[in-house]
């Protein structure tokens, strides 16, 4: 079969082993590429364990700017026999598999149909390298090297990578350029370079990537950098993957930015909680004593802190809570990625009780989002949930830069400090609908010597912050909470609407990372003659305008990565969508980034045979999964 | 209750050094049961803020929930309050003291809320050192839930279902000395003259607080055969006087002389201890537990101060905090601008 | 004002100082109605306090059997000066307003449309006793001698309910029938008794009471039982209102039923945990070694539990969970009831979960349900949570009296023993759907010493519990999760249908201990010309009834103590319902139990000027709550 | 791994006297890292549960979320395994122990299971006095989540970060002993010698039985300047030797002479210690913390048996639980029927 012709439109895959050191090489060789100018979007797919079990790293180039997953492989580079047989048959047809043939290959892993690449990858270590540490680590830099001249990567490119990742260690730099050469001359010397799919520079504004001044760059740490240009001081967490990173930057810039000159002591403090429940009560208590705090978890934390979620909402308490979703339900799958705590977020606790949630999709959201967040908790004296996810936290995206407005200032919301409260005549009621939008005026501790003191509580009280058992006392708090959360429909992050070419009646909602693929989706989809418009909601509640997206549509296919379509039953309680068969799920959840061929056949199904294809049977049709 | 009216003031009532009333430290009426020892803890309180000249707005106060976790509603009228949820007042506290490490942070908790489901939040609280009293409103069961057993509850106590109780008793002082609590004092709600210096003491102290006291419930735990009950604690308890001399004041006595001996705390005030035993060196925490095991095998329950660590690092200094609350940092000092985010940009490129 | 005239049917409403022993003299009054064949349901109306707040003990007197609250009172018996002027103000007109007339009555308390009764009740007890804890008792004791009068109760039937209540303290009999005499002698001395609203015996079978072989009980109590009858020999729990006494009886119960009479030893254990968390998992830990365990708590310790519920949901063990909702959010109001946990519970944890949830509305109902739970749980391999509230829970009920057939057997599901795993050839896989029913087969530990044994936990496994992160794994896992939340269908209670004497395309539907005001309020409306069908539910996942009401109704009114309307936002995302808004909200959570006025005045209100009134401006309108 | 193939025997390898070879006690393949302590703890725990003669469907091994608590994959793959969630280990065991108090319990667990987020209910479960061996895999951090300090990292050690841990460590040791457990012991996965015998001991014992075993975390926690290293660990452990005596063996040496004792356990079997220091008196809480902290003040760890009550009541004797399993209790013993249903009517009439 003849192979595949790409240029710069493809996907190559690395199987490795976790803790051998291909982490950083495998970054390396997708950072060149975006280097060259070309999109590319990097995934890691890796194990809940430490060191010895197969990890994936995809590599989707696409010279559109298509930044989610395309769903198949056109290279595999296999370093781990462990998972050679699932790597085999993952490689499309006319593909490659790239492979160490010190050892020869096994009959079984032969198919006609791909093209086989053998690197004396083991070989080359042995009789370079003397240290098994260092054979291990170059056997990395080695291959990488080799796909610099396969594919054409500019060699000066990685050179200049390699300088970046060793400053400060400079002895490593020459060993690590050597390694590349080895691989680079091995190539060179033995296949005709470069293959039919490779890459070619100068790449022009990508159709999607405005301009390519473009950044790559985690969710997690974009979150980070928002807390840290929200002001925060006070973090508290608990580490779970995949949301530690996202405390573990923030230290990174505080220890950069927030220490002060004179002193050397820190204006901030982040405090490693001994469980999510202490975590969300620190956030809670600090909040309340008027300084900006957040924490950040995972699915299982969001089942923890549900009472003080309670307690924050009743109590009209600020607080952030970063929720970076993993596939659930329980301890789940820890390393993969889903959207499968809506429900769970937006109506955390007992009683009743709504959340405002957020929705970022790139890390420029993930960085402006919470800045964000900190101004609506404070606003609104609730908390708010920002809803990532281990595809978006954990990876690395090209993102337009990130971008600040200097004369833009923080909305600390309704405080009255100590000179209001001098001013006041009336009694400071806490509760009290002042200005009719349902949100009330708080105080800081000891703000005055003898005014503006009350008792915060997680039981019913009046208007007065006093205790009370009254029902009609009880009532008015709980409506004004609703007009409050009516309130908040303005203020926060409206939804971005895409219109297809042509008119039509067929509509598609998506948040998060389900975005990249689902426009990609719906790009094929128009090619093929199916026209949808598309709205990405950015938040919760839902505002007029996904209201009107719903009236003004016949269809609308809900795309999201969970089982029971929890975005579709938010929408179903939360709008007044008229008609339930309206909203269509299309569902992906077997925790990998849901990919565009799958979304578009999802739908296309829906609209030509009238019903979607179960995932189980689809997975089979897929290619194997990590 | 939201802020004290002067109008209230007696004009003949004693003031103190900041012109106020001991009225001026009082809260809203208490809806406990008529002789629960919980009044006496917050009569306690107000005597010793209103003694130490406490402003009442620059104290705040914390708890769970719970008959005990009521109580901050019945002192300190002018100070800001948060009854949290059942037991995570610590975490609460702790979040608080991050944000503003100037306040004056008194938490009240109750057996059930602290050793029981708020055991972990408690040690590491203590652990960490938090600069907080921690006070224990402890009465061996469950009040506001009509009586339960709590973790406290003493082996071989009788409760009102007329059940022995089988299983050790959590002693939350000894925890808290073990855990890292640099401040251990036990007392009872019945004795205001050791109660009051101690809750002093506590207050001025640095780093964690924990005083836990015995208060009896007049309703579930007060019968005969509860080891927690008034008459039961009034004959087991061997109390080991102590009195608190403030800071400014001129200090007579002269140094440890026999049992009698005076620590000076952090704040320059002083405490004078009359120990019974005097191996008992309550700068020493295995001899702390020792001294409380010693009584404890005489059937006897050792109040008084127990143990102090008078120079450690609280919580902010392990953090390395600056001086400066946290939360009186500006907008300028906090947010690095868009020239710091071009650098990012670049970096990511 | 002509006094009102009514027999058997009004409200009378005690107002008391709680921890004054007020309980035990109101319980016998409502007791003594009961005994004379006259269809009655008392209300405790408690502070979340121990003593010395107001509280009131409100008895409907029902000649037709309506259970529910009916709304406002006829006759105010006020023994507590604190709450005098809202207890004068929430009296009917041609009501009475029975005092204590030792001092005068305050200008401001009189009306002239109501009638005042003064009892000397001080004056009296300061002239018999001497001692103050029994003029403070006896009190009680006396006021109910002078309703016995007022009202033409049977007065022997009050001398034998002293007898009951004081079996194994005889002494105290003879001073209490004695109060009784000193309240009932002045009250035929002074009054023309009885008065115009009294009691007359020889009441035949009502309405809504098949035959009068009724039984006087509180949900908690019946759960208890039923949890002894369902074999349970593990309850861990934490204290927490409202839902104490159900292991409070369980305990009760134990003690008689299940010691060893050879040794005098347990057959059961009851552990207080440290936390709900640790009770849960108490209860998934002795569920998965095959014993039968349950535990009981209110909304704050459902949130703790959450991730807990998740892990059972995910892992496949049974549980039973008993919620005694209460009125939140947070501490919200302990001591007031509401219907508003059924988000929290359905989807408890995060990830997609779904919970089988079961809602009693009556004490013979949470016996049953209770019984059935176990089973279902053990059926299911899932959490099984009872939805109670405080009003079911706490208050006593008239109800049939419990049932138990001793032909039924346990279903302890799909267990393989000893030699079900001897006999077997192929390899146990736990999690293999060999029934095609989703539901697979489990073993408990111990049970054979080489076969059966497996992993059970949180994290994504293959058919045969071994860890995996393959895809298409936790897919086929997932699914089947599915396939068996089908299979409960149709294995939970069945709803219970009502239909309208008329044909009608107007639906109700409701749960719990809203349908008892709810069916009153149909009829109320019925009178008027509105007829409509009812649906009860009594389980979720809904199954085809549920559909085919919802089918068959252009309008269905969901009727719910709750803000948000939880449950019909759970028929919205559960069932096929077409059309939204063909579920209207009819909603009361000012934490009382809905009264049937306020039902109908909101059913009549939305089909006459087509809006439900607000429930704020409606509790002015309505009497005084505490 | 859902039942023992027999194929595997290798036919020459030793059987123990239930016929059964050490590899029949094996698990599945570990998935940690080569070198990580753990591993070797679930190899000792091997070779006791084979010398015991213990069989392996008669216990039930439960864990809560960590890589020290994914070992129980690791051994015994003939016994039920319960992985349950982060910290809640203790409720799940406690509940199965209620079901079927039989069974022989092995719980396995890290020092964040333990010592952080599950404090409480480990804390509540030696309280109890669980019938139960509880292992704690201590390495001073969060291996599976990468590294950073747990609540038993000591004051000054460094982490991979580079940072000095100022908190006062929590010694899960001592606070069993303070809270209640009656089996109290310290060891190092890299001491087989006592490790083995004392896992031996631990599961003979009747009640809470706590095992703090040092396991370093070779990927994150093994470096100069961690007190929680190999190399570190081995320079500050204070070894107790000790050897296990299974009940039926005779008893060759006489009773304590110097610093040589023997504890008698429950079952009749025997422990023989070699104590370095006379004074520590095993059997008495006060003494045993005494010990510890004698060894500590010189820089040292006590390694060994630290803490044993012989015959305490375990949770089925507090409770008065009937000696027959209750997951064993039939229908008709349980279900009253209708008969005495018809009485509870008539009380309610
Ligand atoms: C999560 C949760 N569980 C249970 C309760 C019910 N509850 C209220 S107070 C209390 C115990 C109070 O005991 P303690 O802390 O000793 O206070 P006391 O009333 O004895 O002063 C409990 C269990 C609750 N409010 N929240
Ligand atoms: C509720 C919850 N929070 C956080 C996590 C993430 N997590 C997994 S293991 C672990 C800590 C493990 O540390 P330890 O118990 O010491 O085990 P080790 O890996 O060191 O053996 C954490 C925080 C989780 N799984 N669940
Ligand atoms: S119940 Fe007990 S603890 Fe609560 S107020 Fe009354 S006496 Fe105090
Ligand atoms: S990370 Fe540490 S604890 Fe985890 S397996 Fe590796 S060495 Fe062991
Ligand atoms: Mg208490
Ligand atoms: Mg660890």
């Amino acid at each position: 079969m003849q192979p595949k012709q790409a240029i710069n439109d493809f996907v190559i895959k690395f199987a490795n082993v976790n803790g051998t050191g291909s982490a950083s090489a495998n970054g390396m060789f997708a950072k060149a590429i975006f280097r060259m100018g070309i999109p590319v979007s990097p995934r890691n797919i890796f194990p809940s364990n430490i060191q010895g079990m197969p990890t994936w790293y995809e590599v989707r180039v696409s010279q559109d700017g298509y930044l989610g997953r395309r769903g198949g492989t056109d290279i595999m580079v296999c370093v781990n026999p462990q998972s050679m047989a699932q790597d085999v048959a993952g490689v499309e047809p006319g593909g490659y598999f790239v492979y160490d043939n010190t050892k020869p290959l096994e009959p079984r892993f032969l198919r006609d149909d791909i093209h086989y690449i053998g690197l004396p990858l083991t070989e080359i270590c042995l009789r370079e390298y003397t240290d098994a540490r260092q054979r291990l680590l170059f056997k990395n830099v080695i291959y990488v090297g080799a796909l610099a001249a396969l594919l054409n990567i500019d060699f000066t490119l990685l050179k200049d990578l390699v300088s970046d990742q060793f400053k400060g260690k400079e002895r490593l730099i020459t060993p690590n350029i050597y390694a590349l050469e080895l691989g680079y001359q091995h190539a060179q010397a033995n296949f005709s370079c470069p293959l039919s799919i490779h890459l070619e520079r100068g790449h022009k504004a990508a159709k999607h990537i405005e301009d390519f001044d473009n950044i790559l760059m985690d969710g997690n740490t974009a979150a980070a950098l928002g807390a840290v240009y929200a002001g925060a001081t006070v973090a508290a967490w608990y580490p779970i993957t995949p949301s530690t990173s996202v405390v573990d930057a923030f230290d990174t810039y505080c220890r950069r930015l927030r220490i002060d000159p004179g002193t050397g002591k820190k204006n901030y403090a982040i405090v490693q909680a001994e469980d999510e429940l202490s975590a969300m009560g620190m956030v809670i208590g600090a909040n309340w004593n008027g300084a900006r705090a957040f924490t950040a978890t995972s699915g299982p934390g969001v089942s923890l802190m549900s009472e003080f979620l309670g307690l924050a909402y009743f109590a009209e308490v600020p607080a952030v809570l970063i929720d970076v979703q993993r596939a659930g339900p329980s301890t789940g799958m820890p390393t993969r990625t889903q959207q499968s705590d809506i429900l769970a977020a937006a109506y955390a606790s007992h009683g009743d009780t709504k959340h405002v949630l957020l929705f970022p999709a790139t890390p420029a959201e993930c960085f402006s989002m919470t800045v964000e967040a900190f101004d609506l908790a404070e606003r609104l004296q609730t908390p708010i949930i920002i809803m990532s996810d281990l595809d978006l936290g954990m990876n690395e995206w090209m993102s337009p830069p990130l971008e600040f407005d200097d004369s833009y200032r923080y909305d600390r919301g309704k405080v009255l400090d100590a000179d209001a409260l001098e001013a006041m005549t009336e009694r400071f009621g806490r509760y009290l609908d002042v200005d009719g939008d349902g949100i009330p005026y708080r105080t800081y501790p000891g703000a005055h010597p003898s005014k503006g003191a009350y008792f915060t509580r997680g039981t019913s009280r009046d208007e007065y912050a006093a205790y009370t058992e009254d029902g009609q006392a009880y009532v008015r708090n709980m409506d004004r909470l609703l007009k409050k959360f009516e309130t908040a429909k303005q203020l926060v992050p409206e939804p971005k609407l895409k219109e297809a070419e042509m008119e039509t009646r067929n509509g598609a909602v998506f948040f998060g990372t389900t975005a990249s693929p689902a426009y990609e989706a719906i790009e094929i989809l128009e090619k093929e003659g199916i026209c949808i418009d598309t709205l990405r909601i950015r938040s919760f509640p839902f505002n007029e305008d996904v209201e009107q997206f719903i009236r003004e549509h016949d269809r609308i296919f809900v795309i999201e990565q969970n089982r029971d379509g929890q975005m579709r039953r938010l929408l179903l309680n939360e709008t007044s969508v008229p008609v339930k068969d309206r909203l269509i799920p299309i569902l992906e959840y077997d925790g990998l980034p849901v990919t565009a061929r799958k979304i578009a056949g999802m739908i296309r199904n829906f609209i030509t045979l009238g019903n979607v294809t179960p995932i189980t049977r689809r997975a089979q049709a897929e290619e194997i999964s990590a | 209750m939201t802020y004290i009216k002067p109008a209230f003031r007696h004009p003949k009532a004693p003031v103190n050094d900041l012109g106020w009333t001991r009225q001026d430290y009082e809260g809203g009426l208490s809806t406990l049961c008529a002789g629960c020892g919980h009044d006496s803890i917050s009569a306690a309180i107000v005597d010793a803020c209103f003694q130490l000249n406490i402003e009442p707005h620059r104290v705040a106060k914390l708890s769970g929930i719970g008959c005990s976790s009521k109580t901050p509603a019945y002192f300190l009228s002018g100070s800001h309050s948060f009854n949290s949820v059942h037991g995570r007042m610590p975490s609460v506290a702790t979040g608080a003291n991050l944000a503003n490490r100037d306040l004056i942070y008194i938490g009240v908790s109750g057996d059930g809320d602290t050793a029981s489901i708020g055991l972990g939040q408690f040690a590491h609280g203590a652990r960490r050192n938090l600069n907080m009293t921690y006070i224990v409103e402890n009465n061996g069961c469950y009040g506001l839930t009509k009586g339960q057993d709590s973790a406290t509850m003493d082996t071989g106590s009788v409760n009102k279902k007329g059940d022995r109780n089988l299983s050790t008793p959590m002693d939350v002082a000894r925890l808290a000395i073990e855990v890292g609590a640099t401040f251990v004092g036990r007392s009872f709600s019945g004795d205001k003259e050791q109660l009051v210096p101690l809750i002093k003491a506590a207050l001025s102290h640095r780093g964690f607080a924990l005083l836990d006291v015995i208060s009896p419930c007049v309703t579930f735990n007060n019968h005969q055969g509860s080891s927690k009950s008034y008459e039961h604690f009034r004959s087991v308890k061997e109390v080991m006087p102590l009195d608190f001399v403030p800071v400014r004041e001129e200090i007579t006595a002269s140094y440890a002389s026999g049992t009698t001996c005076e620590v000076r705390m952090h704040d320059g005030s002083m405490v004078r201890l009359h120990k019974q035993d005097s191996d008992h060196d309550i700068e020493d925490r295995q001899s702390a537990l020792q001294a409380i095991a010693h009584y404890e095998s005489q059937g006897k329950v050792l109040t008084g101060l127990l143990y102090i660590d008078r120079d450690s690092e609280e919580l902010h200094d392990q953090l390395g905090t600056a001086r400066r609350p946290l939360n009186t940092l500006t907008e300028q000092e906090l947010c690095p601008g868009s020239k710091f985010l071009d650098s990012i940009n670049a970096g990511l490129r």
